[in-house]
């Protein structure tokens, strides 16, 4: 029998991808969207959030004052746990900050066309996220002012010299490394972009400022000769790179003894988990970004449920780490790593009772519940195309990831080998607020980011919107463009919510 | 002092095709300008293979063996102490520190070493510049310019290139 | 720069003469031969010390980078005390008495400085060791808050101006009445100097009356003695002689004032074996002895008397000497586990016969002493030594108190002279002391601190501190032995024997003078033996001769039947007890001992209201639940501790808390008991009331959590299993692991440090945390870091439960650096931090640490200490001068570890060196090892096959804690091993 | 209407971002570790004021006094020892007991209060430095306290830093000299060569175990 060709219109409509880019776009119409409200008065909204977010960063700075004058004895640690909250945020940004590398290197290395609409933006997050995670490895030491140099290897007058096996010293190199290439590869990726703003400002000493940071750019195609093999090479670069540092950061534990973190499964689910979180951040400032930024036409529904797939593939593969991990303590029938793990979920704690009466027990089942349960609602289509389910997914994602890293650091040590010195931890008001402190610095420079750079890659999207053009792409489903808006008209109440959230 | 002449495109292809004739054509200093990487320019410019590979895979190199050699140095050789009865030259451990190394010297090299060594720059003045039209070169238009030889006035090269299809043909002179 | 004055630089007039004397007759190690002249830096302090007090202050201490070495000074001696090598510590005998009863010490000086306590090896009550008093004295020595002003009604004085008018006013009294308006009250004492100069006041002033009193009275003990023998005795138990022994409320494996022998005697005989003897205990609240105990028997204090009762007429069995005993126990009524627990001691101890023992505790009823004695008597126990009691008054509690109260009250007491530590505060309340003091006109107080009972008094005059007095006192066992100072009153102390002098109208006279004079007179052989008797700390063969005494039986059973048993059913008792650190307060200042955890209970900072699970439970409160508890008074809020093992139906509280004196330490910690106390019932009684007040209080427990959790840290088993199942356990615990990497050589140095922790003989009384705390200036972090589980303690007692709830067996454990030589702290260091030695010590090197606390976390054993704040800023100048010079002082941010006492094992190694020998077996001792009174712990080299610790190491006990990690530590565990009769198991 | 930026400032930018790095270089790296190793930090040769100008040019060079007669307990002690006043006057209450540079000296010693002496060798309070242990292996005291015969105010000759003491402890045998020589200002066994062969006899007669272990001086 024959089939209706609305019916094969529907189907076709189902497999065929959504467009990257929406609209009839020409450099001149990206030009002005995507470059245009650098010059625009910042809005209300921009404004009052930056407030907040200085308002953060100061008791961020008196919290680090106070730390460094009296002492770490102003967190909550003691023995046995020595480690808490500096290392659960610094574990937690280090993650956070991977998305962006990722996105930008590996995707480009798998020339997934999506990424060039996001990858800017992300970067932005990574060095921003991995900035924040900088702070705390030295700051969490108990004498910074000589961890701030003896941690490095130079000739010193008492001839000794760092300890290479020691995972922290590993760390030091990872994070420097990281950081640095991240920031190289943001601002090479960002000076054709200098020189277009440089070009399209009206302000003489706009462009002389923005001339300055492009160092001269002028695209001239001998330079663009060399940069394409540059770019793409850093890329190469940083794709082992960003599998490499959470995998060390993960040493940090795996390498040690302590039941709970020797765990060989770790570099994976290490890495994953970051990438988990590093999404998950990505999507919880896009949405609210591409809204307010009107660039919903370059960051289109397609990218949005491609991040929603990324999310749903590494939230199994972390839910996968969890699972190994008791089933292991088991299995293994090593009684500290099974006290540890029973310890954590307070049920099947064999002959142990007082396993079950652990106060951290609900943040392990927080934990599951914002990794692995929220993350299932992404197998639907709905969910991954709908804002509000993604942005609120996402919000609990990271807490998810937060609350894991707490289960990691805090409730492996205070259960650790001899039970004599057992005990409870409590943050102090000095941990809550370097904790919310670096998120408000986070945001701080992130919109400060979005006000003075272009937050796309323009120089990309335009590139892009050519090659498109070439593939005659857009002419092969003419009715799905217009199909394609359909999402996005879902979307208005959502803004105009939004838009209140933020007046 | 030095003269170009530049002429602006609507779009990459036409830009394309006169940067080819006009190198075809024997003439020297060309070169192209556009807001992102456009295809096929190179092959017109006949631009030589880049040697940016080279210098990253150099610098890499140079980076994990340092990275090596330093912990190795450092840890078995100049001051050996007894650490919890490890091996004072354990290779394993090693690993990390030698990769990131070598992944710091290679980045620093790829964007220090194009943009100063590669791109000569940074160089705020440019002749080019000279001309306000040259902005739109980093947003939606394209460029070719020509270098004048001494003497030459460039009536006839400002010729050739209208007739290629350039929309404006100006010419600068760099200042001294 | 901070200074103070050094006594031997200062010293004068006939002061200086003394000093003399008694640094040509020091003791010690101090090398041999001529010493020319040295010097000593700012005073007191030494080089080494006074810039590390300065690095401490500084802030940045320990820096080795940005800041340059600030200026320092030295200040030489003008003329040189002969034997004074500055850097070279001095060893001076002492002693120190508590209870009437003295310990010797050798305490270690640094260019005149004492700044450690340790035991007289030849002593017959220190044999070497230490209890936690005698270490932590050291501290009280340069406490701040020691008064320092004598004054009247708060106007300072001096000396002089109080001896002046003292003396006239005595002179009036004796002229008046023979001084019947003078009255002492004195700290129990044993002096002979003292008797003497109270002999002669009494010669003075016929009408005059002297009682002592102290809080931890032993008033049981006399009067026992005197229901059973009819005359006051001592008795002692000789535990080198037992084989059985039954502890009634008894306690003689805690280092109270003459128990140190009892230690060590009953330590020596836990060697598995047939010759390894057995313990009972019997008692209301654990205790350290119980849980050191082979049989545990957990009864409220009312049921004692019976089940003591029960007992001798049960070893008695109607023959004998107890024969008329068996009609009386008729009345007795035990459940069916007391009746099995009664009987099957009671074959115990008749079958060891001589070996058998029966102790009852200080502080239980007459009667149970009596039968005690009895039964002692009956089975001829060699371990029971009777003496004449060397106090010079009847130890009979707060009776003469009460006495003295009423005397005040009906106006006969003009003149008052206490030297008794602040009775004002420990007297039972119902005498109400506070305001009959008040009424003396002329009421002089000796104490060290300005507290409660110097508020009450017109006069105040400062005491000195042991180890600033010249003085003698009688030892446990009668011993006469010698207080020498080892510098001149820091802050103008005044001894017993100088106010007592002030009586005689003898004017100013130096308390050495008195001493001289006195033994000049009392033994003609003082002056040739004098210079011996210094050094030695005390004369040899003085301990009284011992008597064997007979049981007036008829007597015994008369009492045992007039008394009354039954308890209204269901009553809450209430029990009263010495503190484990405080005593009975008089320790309230030293941070040290608040800080130490208590043996049982790990609590710190504060007493609180013991009861058991079930008893918790009925009563529907929990730890830290504070609650109202009264008897027959006014209540006392108490927060609750729940420990396992303790008697249903009783609660525990323990004295020396809630002090209101000038001592900043001790104010508002804990609770004071004496509303609680009754002249009549001193220690407790039935009828407390208890009302849960619904707040919670937090508590400063070191250690949570009471089971091992299947880890088995502290191998504790039956000697049967012992020789069974257990050993394979043992042998589990000691098997090698495989490693990857070929184990370092250390066969090429001359020494490879090792020690070896004999649970068995371990009691857990904690002396050698303080002895640890004192060696490596470790410091004090402070009630509110205690609750953050902060504690620097490099030793700690690790204290476990298992089996029932209700009926526990508990197991304490040193716990302290195994300097590991896979060390996991070690290769997670950054910085090199902590490293191995050539002979194999986990080193800790504060100066390069920058805190990561990373080898802490990656420490099993979690015996790694982080200065989470600078602990040290606030030292007082006077405290300063407590500090060893060899050992760094922390500063803020860096881990810190048990270390061996390396700065013992390089004083020794750099000696031997110099003088071209070995290290000699003795010569290095830890701390901890030197004060253990049980011998528990051995440190040596394992390299010496005749070293003791070498033996332990290949002892079929040994084994490593948590060995499957394969961290092969240097320090090995014995496992436990205890001797229950297989009848009651 | 020209150009954005004139072409001097190609040449400026670039010197701009040179002088950047060599600051970053130099300021933070290079000038640090040079001012550590220079007397500006080590506080050599730096004057230090005592209140006594006691001259050890005189009493070690001219009269040639031996240091252990003053630094007494040098071979008995960690500390080597500051004569006390009643040293001084063994001789000084014979010979310019009238000297008014000694009237200090006799106040002190009449007024019984010590002479308060500037430290010229500090170390820093966590190394344990032991006297006795190096004069006995043969370390010489002009190995670290240099000529003192030649010094009018005696000032910090050696670095004492820890590569300083490990120059030595990793090779004693360059800087050992016989037990008999400790205290000889002028001892010398020729050039480098035979001090290398004297050191190596010494280290085994004198059975010298140097060590590097951290607790060595750190405890």
């Amino acid at each position: 029998m024959a089939i209706s060709v609305a019916a094969r219109l529907a189907a076709r409509r189902a497999l065929e991808p959504l467009p990257l880019l929406e609209g009839d776009q020409d450099d001149g119409t990206l030009n002005k969207t995507l470059l245009g409200y650098v010059w625009r008065r910042p809005g209300k909204g921009w404004l009052l959030l930056v407030g907040l977010g200085l308002t953060g960063t100061a008791l961020l700075t008196v919290a680090v004052v106070i730390t460094v004058a009296k002492g770490i004895g102003m967190w909550g640690n003691n023995i046995p746990v020595a480690w808490a909250f500096g290392i659960i945020n610094f574990v937690w940004w280090i993650g956070i900050g991977h998305a962006g590398t990722l996105i930008s290197a590996i995707l480009l290395l798998f020339q997934q066309k999506w990424r060039t609409s996001i990858n800017r933006f992300a970067e932005a997050m990574t060095l921003f996220a991995v900035l924040q995670a900088a702070l705390f490895p030295v700051l969490h030491t108990g004498r910074p002012w000589f961890a701030i140099y003896w941690l490095f290897p130079y000739p010193s007058t008492n001839r000794i010299w760092p300890q290479f096996k020691s995972p922290l010293m590993w760390d030091v190199f990872a994070v420097s490394t990281y950081f640095i290439t991240s920031l190289l590869f943001w601002y090479l990726g960002l000076i054709p972009d200098l020189a277009a703003l440089r070009d399209s400002s009206s302000k003489r000493w706009m462009r002389r400022v923005y001339g300055i940071m492009s160092f001269g750019w002028r695209g001239s195609a001998r330079h663009w000769h060399h940069y394409k093999i540059a770019y793409l090479l850093l890329a190469g670069l940083a794709t082992p790179l960003v599998l490499s540092v959470h995998t060390i950061v993960s040493y940090d534990f795996a390498v040690s003894i302590v039941p709970g973190w020797h765990e060989t499964i770790f570099p994976p689910y290490f890495v994953a988990g970051a990438v988990f979180s590093g999404f998950a951040m990505v999507m919880t400032l896009m949405v609210p970004a591409r809204r307010f930024l009107r660039l919903k036409h370059v960051v289109t529904p397609r990218h949005l449920e491609a991040m929603c797939k990324i999310m749903l593939t590494t939230s199994l593969i972390v839910g996968y780490g969890y699972l190994m991990e008791h089933f292991i303590s088991w299995y293994s029938g090593n009684a500290a790593d099974f006290y540890q793990y029973a310890n954590r979920r307070g049920i099947l704690h064999g002959p142990f009772k007082s396993a079950a009466q652990d106060p951290y027990i609900p943040i392990f089942w927080l934990m599951v519940f914002c990794n692995v349960v929220v993350p299932s609602i992404f197998w639907t289509k709905w969910g991954r195309t709908n804002v509000y389910v993604m942005w609120f997914a996402s919000i609990l994602i990271n807490v998810g990831m937060w609350c894991e890293r707490f289960v990691i650091v805090v409730i492996s040590l205070h259960r650790d080998y001899l039970p004599s010195s057992w005990t409870i931890y409590k943050p102090t008001w000095v941990d809550l607020s370097l904790l919310f402190g670096t998120i408000c610095f986070f945001s701080t420079l992130f919109l400060l980011f979005l006000k003075f750079l272009p937050a796309v890659a323009v120089q990309e999207v335009k590139e892009l919107r050519h090659e498109l053009d070439t593939e005659h792409e857009r002419h092969e489903l003419p009715e799905f463009s217009q199909e394609a808006i359909h999402p996005m008209e879902l979307e208005v109440g959502e803004e105009d919510e939004q838009e209140e959230k933020l007046r | 002092m030095k003269r170009l002449v530049l002429a602006e495109f609507a779009s990459p292809e036409p830009m394309v095709e006169a940067a080819r004739k006009l190198r075809e054509s024997g003439r020297q200093g060309l070169d192209a300008y556009s807001p992102y990487p456009v295809h096929g320019i190179d092959e017109a410019l006949k631009l030589p293979r880049s040697k940016v590979p080279l210098m990253a895979l150099v610098a890499g190199l140079t980076g994990a063996a340092g990275g090596y050699v330093l912990q190795w140095w450092t840890n078995a050789v100049d001051y050996l102490i007894n650490v919890a009865n490890r091996p004072a030259h354990a290779w394993p451990t090693n690993i990390p520190v030698t990769f990131e190394s070598g992944v710091l010297l290679c980045a620093l090299s790829l964007f220090f070493g194009t943009l100063f060594y590669f791109f000569r720059l940074p160089r705020p003045y440019h002749p080019v510049f000279e001309s306000e039209e040259f902005r739109s070169a980093s947003l939606d238009k394209f460029w070719v310019s020509a270098e004048l030889k001494e003497g030459e006035d460039g009536q006839d090269l400002v010729r050739t290139l209208r007739d290629l299809g350039a929309r404006r043909v100006t010419q600068v002179a760099e200042e001294t | 720069m901070p200074s103070l004055k050094l006594p031997i630089v200062q010293a004068h007039g006939d002061e200086r003469a003394q000093w003399r004397s008694l640094e040509e007759r020091r003791r010690g190690i101090a090398a041999e031969g001529e010493f020319p002249p040295g010097a000593a830096e700012v005073g007191t302090t030494s080089r080494r010390e006074f810039v590390q007090l300065l690095g401490a202050t500084v802030a940045f201490a320990g820096t080795a980078g940005c800041f340059k070495i600030p200026g320092e000074q030295i200040l030489p001696y003008t003329r040189q005390p002969e034997e004074i090598v500055p850097g070279r510590p001095l060893h001076y005998a002492t002693s120190m008495t508590l209870g009437g009863r003295a310990t010797g010490l050798l305490v270690t000086a640094h260019e005149g400085r004492p700044t450690k306590v340790e035991g007289n090896p030849e002593h017959p009550s220190s044999l070497g060791a230490t209890g936690l008093f005698e270490q932590a004295s050291i501290l009280q020595l340069y406490d701040p808050n020691r008064a320092a002003v004598l004054q009247q009604n708060g106007r300072p004085r001096s000396w002089r101006e109080f001896l002046a008018v003292q003396h006239d006013r005595a002179l009036a009294l004796r002229r008046k009445d023979g001084g019947a308006g003078l009255r002492f009250l004195l700290e129990p004492g044993t002096s002979p100097l003292v008797a003497d100069l109270r002999a002669r006041i009494r010669t003075l002033f016929p009408n005059a009356r002297f009682r002592s009193y102290s809080a931890v009275s032993n008033d049981g003990v006399a009067r026992g003695a005197q229901l059973a023998f009819g005359t006051v005795l001592d008795t002692q138990f000789d535990l080198s002689k037992a084989r059985v022994i039954a502890c009634l409320e008894a306690d003689p494996l805690h280092p109270w004032p003459g128990s140190i022998p009892a230690m060590r005697a009953w330590a020596d005989k836990r060697e598995p074996g047939p010759e390894m003897n057995r313990l009972y205990a019997v008692e209301c609240a654990l205790s350290v002895t119980g849980m050191n105990s082979d049989h545990r028997l957990r009864i409220r204090p009312s049921q004692l008397a019976p089940i003591a009762l029960a007992l001798a007429a049960k070893v008695g069995s109607g023959q004998g000497l107890l024969a008329p005993l068996t009609p009386v126990a008729a009345k007795v009524r035990l459940d069916e586990k007391q009746q099995r627990f009664v009987d099957v001691l009671a074959a115990d101890l008749r079958a060891a016969g001589r070996a058998g023992v029966v102790i009852a505790g200080p502080r239980t009823s007459p009667l149970v002493q009596a039968l005690a004695h009895a039964i002692n008597t009956a089975l001829a126990s060699e371990a029971a030594r009777h003496r004449k009691s060397a106090l010079h008054d009847p130890d009979d509690g707060a009776a003469g108190l009460r006495e003295l109260a009423t005397e005040i009250r009906s106006g006969t007491v003009d003149t008052l002279v206490v030297t008794a530590v602040n009775p004002v505060h420990t007297a039972p309340y119902d005498l109400n002391l506070a305001t009959a003091f008040d009424a003396v006109p002329n009421s002089i107080y000796r104490g060290l601190y300005e507290d409660e009972t110097s508020k009450r008094c017109a006069w105040f005059v400062p005491a000195t501190h042991p180890l600033e007095e010249w003085g003698d006192a009688r030892a446990h066992d009668g011993t006469v032995t010698f207080v020498q100072p080892l510098l001149q009153p820091l802050l103008n102390g005044i001894t017993e024997a100088q106010i007592l002098s002030a009586f005689l109208g003898e004017g100013d006279k130096s308390p050495y003078a008195m001493l001289r004079e006195y033994w000049r007179s009392a033994r003609n052989d003082a002056d040739a033996a004098w210079e011996k008797w210094i050094s030695d700390g005390f004369i040899a063969g003085t301990a009284t001769a011992p008597e064997s005494p007979q049981v007036r039986m008829e007597a015994v059973a008369a009492a045992a039947l007039a008394a009354r048993f039954e308890v209204p059913a269901g009553a809450l008792e209430l029990n009263v007890v010495p503190d484990y650190r405080l005593y009975d307060g008089r320790f309230a200042n030293d941070v040290w001992l608040q800080e130490t955890p208590d043996p049982v209970t790990k609590l710190t900072w504060g007493n609180a209201a013991l009861m058991s699970p079930a008893t918790a439970r009925q009563l529907g409160v929990d730890t830290r639940d504070v609650i109202d508890i009264g008897l027959h008074g006014p209540p006392v809020h108490a927060p609750v501790l729940v420990i396992p093992g303790h008697a249903d139906g009783a609660v525990t509280v323990s004295l020396g808390y809630g002090r209101g004196g000038a001592e900043q330490n001790a104010g508002g910690i804990g609770f004071d008991v004496a509303p609680l106390r009754r002249v009549d019932a001193p220690w407790g009684g039935s009828g407390l009331t208890v009302t849960k007040l619904g707040r919670r209080q937090p508590l400063a427990i070191t250690q949570e959590h009471w089971s091992m959790e299947a880890r088995d840290p502290a191998l504790d088993m039956d000697l049967h299993d012992f020789e069974g199942r257990g050993r394979e356990r043992i042998e589990d615990a000691r098997a090698p692991v495989a490693t990857m990497h070929t184990p370092w050589d250390y066969s090429k140095v001359q020494y490879k440090w090792g020690m070896a922790i004999d649970l068995s003989r371990c009691t857990g009384c904690s002396a050698c945390m303080v002895a640890c705390q004192s060696e490596n200036n470790i410091p004090v972090v402070g009630k509110g870091n205690v609750e953050k589980s902060r504690e620097m303690h490099w030793l700690r007692l690790d204290r476990y439960f298992s089996g029932s709830e209700d009926d526990p067996r508990a197991i304490a454990q040193p716990m302290l650096c195994v300097h590991c030589e896979t060390a996991p702290c070690e290769y997670v260091c950054p910085v090199n931090a902590t490293v191995h030695s050539d002979e194999g010590l986990n080193e800790m090197v504060y100066n390069r640490c920058i805190g990561t606390r990373y080898c802490s976390n990656n420490c099993p054993y979690k015996v790694r200490r982080f200065n989470y704040f600078n602990y040290t800023y606030d030292v007082t100048d006077l405290e300063k001068l407590r500090m060893n010079p060899d050992v760094t002082v922390r500063s803020r941010g860096v881990m810190e570890k048990c270390t061996y006492c390396v700065q013992r094992i390089e004083r020794a190694r750099i000696d031997s060196r110099v003088q071209e020998r070995p290290i000699a077996e003795k010569e290095v001792q830890t701390a901890c090892q030197q004060a253990c009174p049980s011998r528990a712990i051995v440190f040596g080299n394992l390299h010496d096959k005749q070293h003791e610790v070498t033996k332990k190491h290949a002892d079929e006990r040994h084994y490593y804690v948590l060995n499957d990690l394969g961290t092969r530590p240097r320090t090995a565990y014995l496992a436990r091993v205890r001797n229950p009769n297989p009848k009651l198991t | 209407m020209s150009a954005l930026f004139k072409p001097w400032t190609n040449t400026a930018f670039r010197l701009v971002l040179f002088g950047l790095a060599l600051l970053f270089a130099g300021g933070l790296i290079a000038g640090p570790m040079i001012y550590v190793r220079s007397p500006l930090y080590t506080q050599q040769q730096d004057p230090i004021d005592q209140p006594v100008q006691f001259d050890h040019r005189h009493h070690v060079g001219d009269e040639g006094i031996d240091c252990r007669y003053c630094h007494a307990s040098v071979e008995k002690s960690n500390f080597a020892g500051i004569p006390s006043t009643a040293v001084c006057l063994n001789c000084h209450s014979q010979i310019w007991n009238k000297s008014p540079k000694l009237a200090p000296v006799r106040e002190s010693f009449f007024s019984d209060r010590p002479i308060v002496w500037n430290k010229v060798n500090k170390l820093p309070h966590f190394v344990y430095f032991n006297h006795s242990i190096h004069v006995k292996q043969g370390v010489g005291c002009v190995t670290c306290h240099g000529r003192i015969d030649q010094m009018a105010q005696v000032e910090k000759w050696a670095p004492l830093t820890m590569g300083w003491c490990l120059d030595c402890h990793r090779n004693p045998e360059r800087y050992l000299r016989p037990r008999e020589e400790v205290t000889s200002m002028t001892f010398t066994p020729g050039g480098e060569k035979e001090q290398l062969a004297l050191g190596e006899r010494l280290k085994e007669e004198y059975r010298v175990a140097t060590r590097q272990s951290c607790t060595t001086c750190h405890r």
